[in-house]
């Protein structure tokens, strides 16, 4: 089963890197849909018992990682009217150097802490590592304000990939947190996005330089 | 008893002293010149008159010259006149008797000023100015002489033999100090080439344009106490010059005062043979005299030590 | 009981938006009285929560619990008279996410779950972002979307930080609730590779809510943008709620025996903030700003205080106490002083002294409560923090700390004296109601009280409090 | 004990009155003073029975459950309680005719509070016994002293003064916190108790820490930079305490300190003597150059301070060398004159109060002649300037003398202290003909001569209490100047309260001393006397004619030709020119007859010109180069995050 695992794995990782490389909005949207509905199925492939529980849970996940937030994130591009360009900070071609810099980086880290002892996919943690990491990279250096609501959500992908590494402890709560985190933070984001846009009827972040010392 | 004598002698023959400069200045002018008690003359005339006082004057101006001729009296009551002990004395009364004369000079220059003419504050000026550094000066010469005899007391500076011992101690370098000590009367007394009392013209002056306003018996006072004190340092080098001690106390007073007489002599000589500096070179001369004694102290520090 | 803390002011809160307007205000002064009321209870009986295996009374978090509900009693006493001066949009909403910003606080301060904690930290951020945004000016807008997006991406942080102390059990073969009791317990063998990557991101992300320097980035924004009362709960109370999490991350660390690790990182992040703070300190033109930069300044001191261990923690926590008291009184004035001048320049105000002098009173003694001088207490603090740190033989670090404090007071009584004296040619017309300026004084007085008479049980609580980090004398 | 208890009670009573009865101006006034005065009295008849039974007092309660307030009254504490109390005794007095202004009478209420508040902290840090003790008095004196600076709060250079006030009292306070942390870190203990068991660079460490600390306070060069600005903007009676008594708080922590880490440290004598003797030149030097009368008797404070160093350092220097008579006496020097400065200090500054209340003016160029007008101020302004010149009969005198003589009584030793005995001779020398130079130039400019610029208003002697005060200081200068040695002997207990061994052979020395100075004084006015009868009767029946003061030729003299003080100076700053920096603009006319001059001269302080230029602007400049942190764009804030787990990561 572990085989099926380290693909799914895989094309998350290659999610991350086709999302920083990715030049347009709807297709970024399209990739963490996708990415979503990975990590949530792939829970699936580690515990050697798929009770009806964990199916149940696949599914609502990526009813909602990989349809509800999307859509929710599509309106809002739709509905702000923004162009489809996602104007970067740092070009496609180095946001993708920096994502493969990442994976390095998430390499050496999983040889640091290795998790074999709680048995545990070998390839999870760099992933984790490297969907975090991406995700804050793709709200730091992309200049629309809602790339930055889908950086967050990569960000919290990756978390949950820590987060169902663990079996026994406190599972259900941490995919509550997890869930409550993404879900109210998106929400809350749209709001004030959709604020911003009423009042500056633009969600450029540069224009929103005025605060500063 | 012998010693408020002497103190006396000293106080009226002050004046005396001071003719002698003048009769010494005349002679090399080449003139017959006054006599020698010219200076009682004046006194008396000037103790005859009224007074003039400006009215912008208060009661510092009237207190000044009763000071300096207190202060003249007072350090002339703690020299140990021909080595014989002093009326006064006691441990660190140099340090009283420096600080006494700090006084004289505070009221006169306060009655300088007091007269509100910009002339007397120049000379006030120029007086504080030049009296810090004579009185660094003095206690060089003092820090010497306490290296050389521990002991902070005029007298023991002075009397019988202890001068003598200084000369044995200090040696050569003495020499220095009588030197910067003459220097440091000329400065003090407001002597030529510090100082010129007899010149005509006000701006050049430092201690006669202070009391230019004072009259009549005031101005006596002041004359009296300036030449109580220019005694003061006269006997203070006579002392050093002639340290020996003759035995009996009238052979003693007899050379003291011969010896001081010779200062004198010698104080007309270089006023007539001098010019009077001009004002920024007072300091450089004053200096001059401070480094003397300096240089001397450490002399002796090295041999001493 | 124990629950009823949170429990009770999130209902009126969301019940609060049925009733009319004076109505919420009774509800809003109702809830926080018997808020303070159930604290004290909590103090004198310790009682078991329901559900023990997540909440649980610790003394930090009775501490933390009760200066949330004093003060918010007081900061809502104001805030009801600042809106009668001021007016803003739908105080139906404010009123309700008030109430549910102090549920959320109660339950940070009682969680004892990992997890509970970190889910109270994260309502927190969700609670306060309404209070922000209320006056819907562009810059209000700007200031909460980077609270936001600032802090959930610190959340997220903390949580990962969460989990990897979790993995640090399972790889350490430890099998226990995974609250911060259960993990502090004696015989406990944590993974320390994992307990260090879980603090670091802990401390980043709590830090991040914190206001710990580079992380604080949100903070002057947000406390400059928000109403007064709202900088007050956030800087007085919020920073209180985030240090807690940190604070008892590191007991973890404690009794796993990494308490040099820890120290150290928080030694040169208290260090950082101050440097920070005092760099913004030294030059500023917005005394909202001003209060926010000297809260990091605070928050700074309290992390070096809590790293240098030994009597330097029982400082920091007294330095707690203290600056949420004196920068709460702060705020609040800085808000008299916003309704009388209609601006947040220092350039622009000016001459306190003569046009609200009520005002000056809690300002300017406020100010001097802030730069350590008795009778207020964080003269106390600071010397217990300075005197620890030498003792524990920290010389280089405490001379920086102490050289970033001179920078930041010299700093802040500049801006002080400006705006308490400087004269300025403004005619003010505003009648300060001593309802404005009493909350303040309350403030303030138990600062001084608590700087020469601290209560034994407060007293023994704080001892218990800094001896589960290895603090106390 | 019960008499220190009872003063402060009557202390914070009278402090907490006016903050009551504020309303009733006059009533609030009569009884704020009675009592505080009452007050300061008791705890002076305390002090002095303390210092003539010199038995320790120990008091303490517990603080927190940890710590302990607590406080010891040695025969030092005592000493140093003597001028505090007496000196605000009479500044209390004084404030009740120059705070008259019943417009702002709340004012005035708040600033007696904290006048209270100031005398009562100045009180317990020289009792105390610990050091949470001493660091709570000290920070409150501080504060409350900050306020009464900021009286006149409108003005724009108070408000310099305070900043400036507060930043150095504050960096002075966390200097002498840095201190005590080292001493806590080897004792572990914060009482103060002798430590002999630390280690040479331990000592020297905690001793410079004090001293620039202490120094800070006490207005030593280069720290005294706040004090010219703070002293002259506080009430007048304010200035006085401060000049006179708060400065001294310093002094007395850099002797308690000493005596803590053990006598034997070597070079510390050397260093104080050094710093005392750049204060003592450098600040009569800086005073010389004053116009405003007020700024000018606050550097005479730090010329002051430098006596009272060297006395202390030669003190130290004879501790180390082992010669008991110069530690004796340059000790007994260095504290009899800090009474003594606190006298004729506060005297000078009631003196120059009264100027500024009648005239309104502070600029010494512009007054001139009010020795007419203020017969009474003007007497006494005038006996304090001898005292501060250091002229017998007067009590500064008493001091330098026993400075000079325990300076003159290292000449004896080897090397090192003989030339530091040279150079302690040497400058108080020069102090003092300097110090006599600048107050020949304040009296003879302000009190003498024709006014140069005046109000109309017409000026005369109001205001008892402003005459009660100042001649009850007067006579304090006399007394002492005259009858010494009982005050010398008092001096001794606090010198061997130090724990300098003081033996019955300098105690015999001195007090011969003092009564010959006391023969000397007499003998002075015997003579005095007599040519005062001389006078007398050679005027008895002559005519005495009052006319215009003679102009060499110049007929129509107007009051604006006098000298001026600028004047006066010029050639004495001129030769110190390259420490005291005069700045100065003036226009030149072309045209032969010029209708206007002006020229505006300003004495600049090399010690302000180095910190601001080579302390305080680098670091502003370093800082504000880092503000580019707080840039705006939230991209570079999530940057941060993202670099600091990186870089954390690194360190697991």
């Amino acid at each position: 089963m572990t085989q099926i695992a380290d693909i799914i794995l895989s094309l998350v990782l290659l999610s991350v890197l086709f999302c920083l490389s990715s030049s347009r909005m709807m297709i970024l949207v399209k990739w963490i849909a996708f990415q979503g509905i990975a990590i949530s199925m792939i829970q699936l492939f580690f515990h050697q018992q798929t009770g009806f529980a964990n199916i149940a849970f696949a599914i609502i996940m990526s009813g909602i990682r990989g349809i509800l937030i999307p859509i929710f994130i599509y309106i809002a591009v739709k509905k702000m009217g923004i162009k489809r360009e996602i104007e970067p900070i740092i070009g496609y071609h180095a946001s993708l150097f920096a994502g493969l810099l990442m994976m390095v980086f998430a390499a050496f880290i999983g040889k640091k802490f290795n998790l074999h002892s709680i048995g545990s996919n070998p390839l999870l943690l760099p992933t984790a590592i490297t969907t975090l990491m991406a995700g804050m990279f793709l709200a730091m250096t992309r200049r629309k304000a809602i790339t930055m609501v889908i950086g967050y959500i990569m960000m919290e992908n990756g978390i949950y990939l820590v987060g169902i590494s663990l079996t026994k402890h406190t599972h259900f709560m941490i995919e509550f947190g997890i869930l409550l985190d993404v879900l109210v933070g998106v929400m809350l984001m749209g709001i004030i996005l959709n604020n911003i846009n009423r009042t500056f009827d633009d969600i450029d972040t540069t224009l929103l330089r005025s605060l500063k010392d | 008893m012998e010693s408020f004598l002497l103190f006396l002698i000293a106080v009226f023959t002050a004046p005396f002293f001071s003719g002698i400069i003048l009769k010494t200045k005349a002679f090399f002018a080449g003139k017959q010149g006054p006599s020698v008690f010219i200076p009682y003359y004046t006194l008396i005339k000037l103790f005859g008159k009224g007074s003039v006082y400006s009215k912008s004057t208060t009661y510092i101006f009237k207190l000044s010259p009763m000071m300096s001729l207190t202060i003249g009296l007072l350090i002339l009551l703690f020299f140990p006149f021909a080595g014989h002990p002093s009326v006064m004395s006691f441990n660190g009364d140099i340090l009283v008797i420096v600080y006494f004369l700090a006084l004289g000079r505070f009221f006169t220059i306060l009655a300088a000023l007091d007269t509100a003419s910009p002339f007397e504050g120049m000379g006030a000026a120029r007086e504080a100015y030049f009296s810090i550094i004579a009185e660094a000066t003095l206690f060089m010469i003092l820090l010497l002489f306490y290296l050389i005899n521990k002991d902070l007391n005029l007298s023991s500076f002075f009397i019988q033999e202890k001068s003598i011992y200084l000369w044995k101690v200090a040696g050569a370098s003495l020499v220095f100090i009588i030197v910067s000590l003459f220097m440091l009367l000329l400065a003090e007394n407001s002597r030529v080439p510090v100082d010129d009392p007899a010149t005509h013209l006000e701006l050049t002056m430092i201690h006669e344009v202070m009391i230019l306003d004072h009259s009549g018996p005031d101005l006596a006072l002041i004359e009296l106490g300036a030449s109580l004190k220019l005694l003061f340092y006269a006997s203070f080098i006579a002392r050093l010059v002639f340290p020996f001690d003759c035995g009996h106390i009238l052979f003693n007073s007899f050379f003291f005062f011969m010896t001081v007489s010779i200062v004198y002599i010698v104080i007309g000589i270089t006023e007539s043979i001098t010019a009077r500096f001009k004002m920024p070179n007072i300091p450089i001369f004053i200096m001059m005299s401070f480094a003397l004694a300096f240089f001397a102290t450490v002399f002796n520090w090295e041999f001493i030590l | 009981m124990v629950e009823s803390l949170f429990v009770f002011p999130f209902l009126s809160g969301i019940f609060s938006v049925l009733f009319s307007e004076y109505h919420r205000k009774m509800v809003l002064m109702i809830t926080s009285l018997i808020h303070l009321l159930l604290t004290l209870m909590l103090w004198i009986n310790h009682p078991q929560a329901v559900f023990d295996s997540y909440f649980k009374l610790s003394p930090e978090g009775l501490l933390v619990l009760l200066i949330t509900s004093f003060l918010f009693l007081l900061i809502a006493f104001y805030t009801i008279h600042y809106f009668k001066a001021y007016g803003v949009q739908d105080k139906r909403l404010f009123t309700c996410f008030m109430l549910i910003f102090l549920s959320s606080m109660s339950m940070a301060a009682l969680a004892d779950h990992v997890m509970i904690l970190w889910i109270a930290i994260e309502a927190t951020t969700l609670a306060s972002a309404p209070l922000i945004i209320d006056q819907r000016s562009k810059k209000s807008l700007e200031a909460t979307l980077k609270y936001i997006i600032i802090c959930s991406i610190g959340i997220a942080l903390a949580l990962l930080g969460s989990l990897f102390i979790i993995i640090s059990m399972e790889t350490g073969g430890v099998d226990v609730n995974v609250t911060f009791s259960g993990l502090t317990g004696s015989n406990i063998k944590l993974d320390p590779k994992w307990l260090k990557a879980g603090f670091i991101f802990i401390l980043v992300g709590y830090g991040t809510k914190m206001g710990l320097a580079p992380m604080h980035t949100w903070l002057p924004d947000a406390h400059s943008e928000s109403p007064s009362p709202v900088s007050a709960l956030l800087s007085g109370i919020l920073l209180n709620c985030a240090y807690l999490g940190i604070f008892k991350t590191n007991q973890i660390l404690y009794a796993a025996g990494l308490d040099k690790f820890s120290s150290h990182i928080l030694i040169v992040f208290g260090l950082i903030s101050m440097l920070v703070a005092s760099i913004f300190i030294l030059r500023q033109s917005d005394y909202k700003r001003l209060l926010a930069y000297s809260s990091i300044e605070n928050m700074g001191i309290i992390a070096f205080g809590t790293g240098i261990g030994g009597l330097a923690v029982f400082g920091a926590i007294l330095h707690l106490i203290h600056h949420s008291l004196i920068k709460s009184a702060l705020f609040l004035s800085s808000g008299n002083i916003v309704l009388a001048y209609h601006s947040k320049q220092i350039d622009k105000t000016g001459n306190l002294v003569q046009f609200l002098p009520k005002t000056f009173v809690s300002f300017f003694s406020g100010f001097a409560g802030l730069s350590g001088f008795p009778p207020f207490g964080m003269f106390i603090s600071e010397f217990c923090i300075i005197m620890g740190a030498f003792q524990k033989g920290y010389y280089i670090s405490t001379c920086i700390f102490i050289f970033l404090l001179a920078m930041l007071i010299a700093g802040l009584s500049r801006h002080f004296i400006q705006v308490a004296f400087a004269s300025t040619d403004q005619t003010i017309s505003f009648n300060e109601k001593y309802a404005m300026v009493i909350p303040q004084y309350i403030m303030l007085l138990i600062s001084i009280i608590l700087c020469f008479w601290i209560p034994d049980i407060l007293h023994q609580t704080i001892l218990s409090a800094v001896s589960s980090i290895g603090g106390g004398f | 004990m019960s008499l220190f208890l009872l003063s402060f009670i009557l202390i914070m009573g009278g402090g907490l009155m006016p903050l009551l009865c504020y309303r009733h101006f006059s009533l609030m006034k009569k009884l704020t003073i009675g009592v505080l005065s009452c007050g300061c009295l008791t705890g002076f008849t305390g002090a002095v029975l303390k210092l003539f039974y010199p038995v320790k007092d120990m008091f303490s309660v517990n603080y927190l459950h940890f710590f302990t307030i607590s406080i010891k009254i040695d025969a030092l504490s005592a000493f140093f309680m003597i001028p505090i109390l007496g000196v605000s005794f009479v500044a209390v007095l004084y404030s009740f005719d120059y705070l008259h202004d019943s417009k702002n009478r709340l004012k005035i209420g708040v600033s007696y509070f904290f006048l209270s508040i100031l005398i009562l902290s100045m009180v317990f840090v020289v009792m105390a016994g610990n050091m949470i003790t001493f660091m709570m008095a000290w920070e409150l004196m501080s504060i409350s002293s900050f306020l009464l600076v900021m009286y006149d709060y409108e003005d724009k250079t108070t408000q310099k003064a305070g900043f400036l006030y507060f930043v150095f009292t504050h960096i002075g306070a966390f200097f002498i916190l840095a201190a005590f942390g080292v001493i806590y870190t080897y004792t572990g203990s914060f009482n103060f108790e002798i430590s002999n068991n630390l280690s040479l660079t331990i000592k020297i460490i905690i001793f410079g820490l004090a001293l620039i600390g202490f120094g800070s306070k006490a207005g030593i060069f280069p720290f005294h930079i706040w004090l010219p600005y703070a002293h002259p903007a506080a009430p007048s009676h304010i200035s006085a305490i401060l000049s006179g008594v708060m400065i001294k708080t310093g002094i007395y922590g850099i002797i308690r300190i000493y005596s803590l880490i053990g006598m034997t440290t070597p070079g510390l004598g050397t260093v104080v003597l050094l710093f005392g003797v750049i204060s003592g030149i450098l600040g009569v030097v800086y005073a010389l150059g004053q116009h405003d009368l007020k700024k000018l008797l606050a550097y005479h404070s730090v010329e002051n301070i430098g006596i009272i160093f060297i006395g202390i350092g030669v003190g130290m220097i004879g501790v180390e060398y082992s010669n008991t008579t110069m530690a004796a006496i340059g000790f007994a020097g260095g504290l009899l004159h800090v009474v003594n400065h606190a006298i004729f200090k506060s005297l000078l500054f009631m003196g120059a109060g009264v100027v500024l209340h009648q005239t309104g003016i502070r600029s010494i160029e512009q007054l001139g002649g009010l020795l007419k007008p203020l017969p009474i101020t003007g007497t006494c302004f005038l006996i304090g300037s001898l005292a501060i010149s250091g002229i017998p009969p007067l009590n500064g005198f008493i001091s330098e003398f026993l400075i000079y003589y325990s300076g003159f009584s290292g000449i004896r030793l080897n090397e090192i202290p003989f030339i530091l005995s040279i150079v302690t001779v040497l400058s108080l020398a020069i102090i003092g003909g300097l110090a006599l130079a600048c107050f020949t130039k304040v009296v003879g400019i302000v009190f003498l001569g024709e006014s140069r610029k005046m109000p109309k208003i017409n000026i005369n002697e109001t205001g008892t209490c402003f005459k009660i005060s100042m001649i009850c200081l007067s006579c304090c200068c006399f007394i002492i100047g005259v009858f010494p040695e009982i005050f010398i002997r008092l001096t001794f207990q606090a010198v061997s309260a130090i724990g300098i061994p003081v033996q019955i052979v300098h105690l015999a020395t001195c007090s011969t001393m003092a009564r010959n100075i006391t023969w000397m004084s007499f003998i002075f006015a015997t003579l005095f006397a007599g040519v005062f009868a001389l006078r007398f009767f050679l005027y008895k029946g002559k005519d005495i004619r009052i006319s215009s003061t003679w102009g060499c030729g110049f007929t129509r003299p107007s009051a604006r030709i006098q000298y001026t003080g600028s004047s006066f100076a010029s050639s004495i700053l001129q030769f110190f020119n390259p420490v005291a920096p005069l700045k100065s603009n003036y226009t030149v006319s072309k045209n032969l007859f010029p209708k206007t001059w002006m020229y505006h001269s300003e004495q600049m302080d090399s010690g302000e010109i180095f910190i601001m230029s080579s302390i305080v602007r680098p670091i502003l400049l370093l800082f504000d180069k880092q503000r580019w942190i707080q840039h705006g764009d939230i991209h570079l804030y999530i940057g941060y995050i993202l670099l600091t787990i990186i870089v954390l990561l690194f360190f697991v």
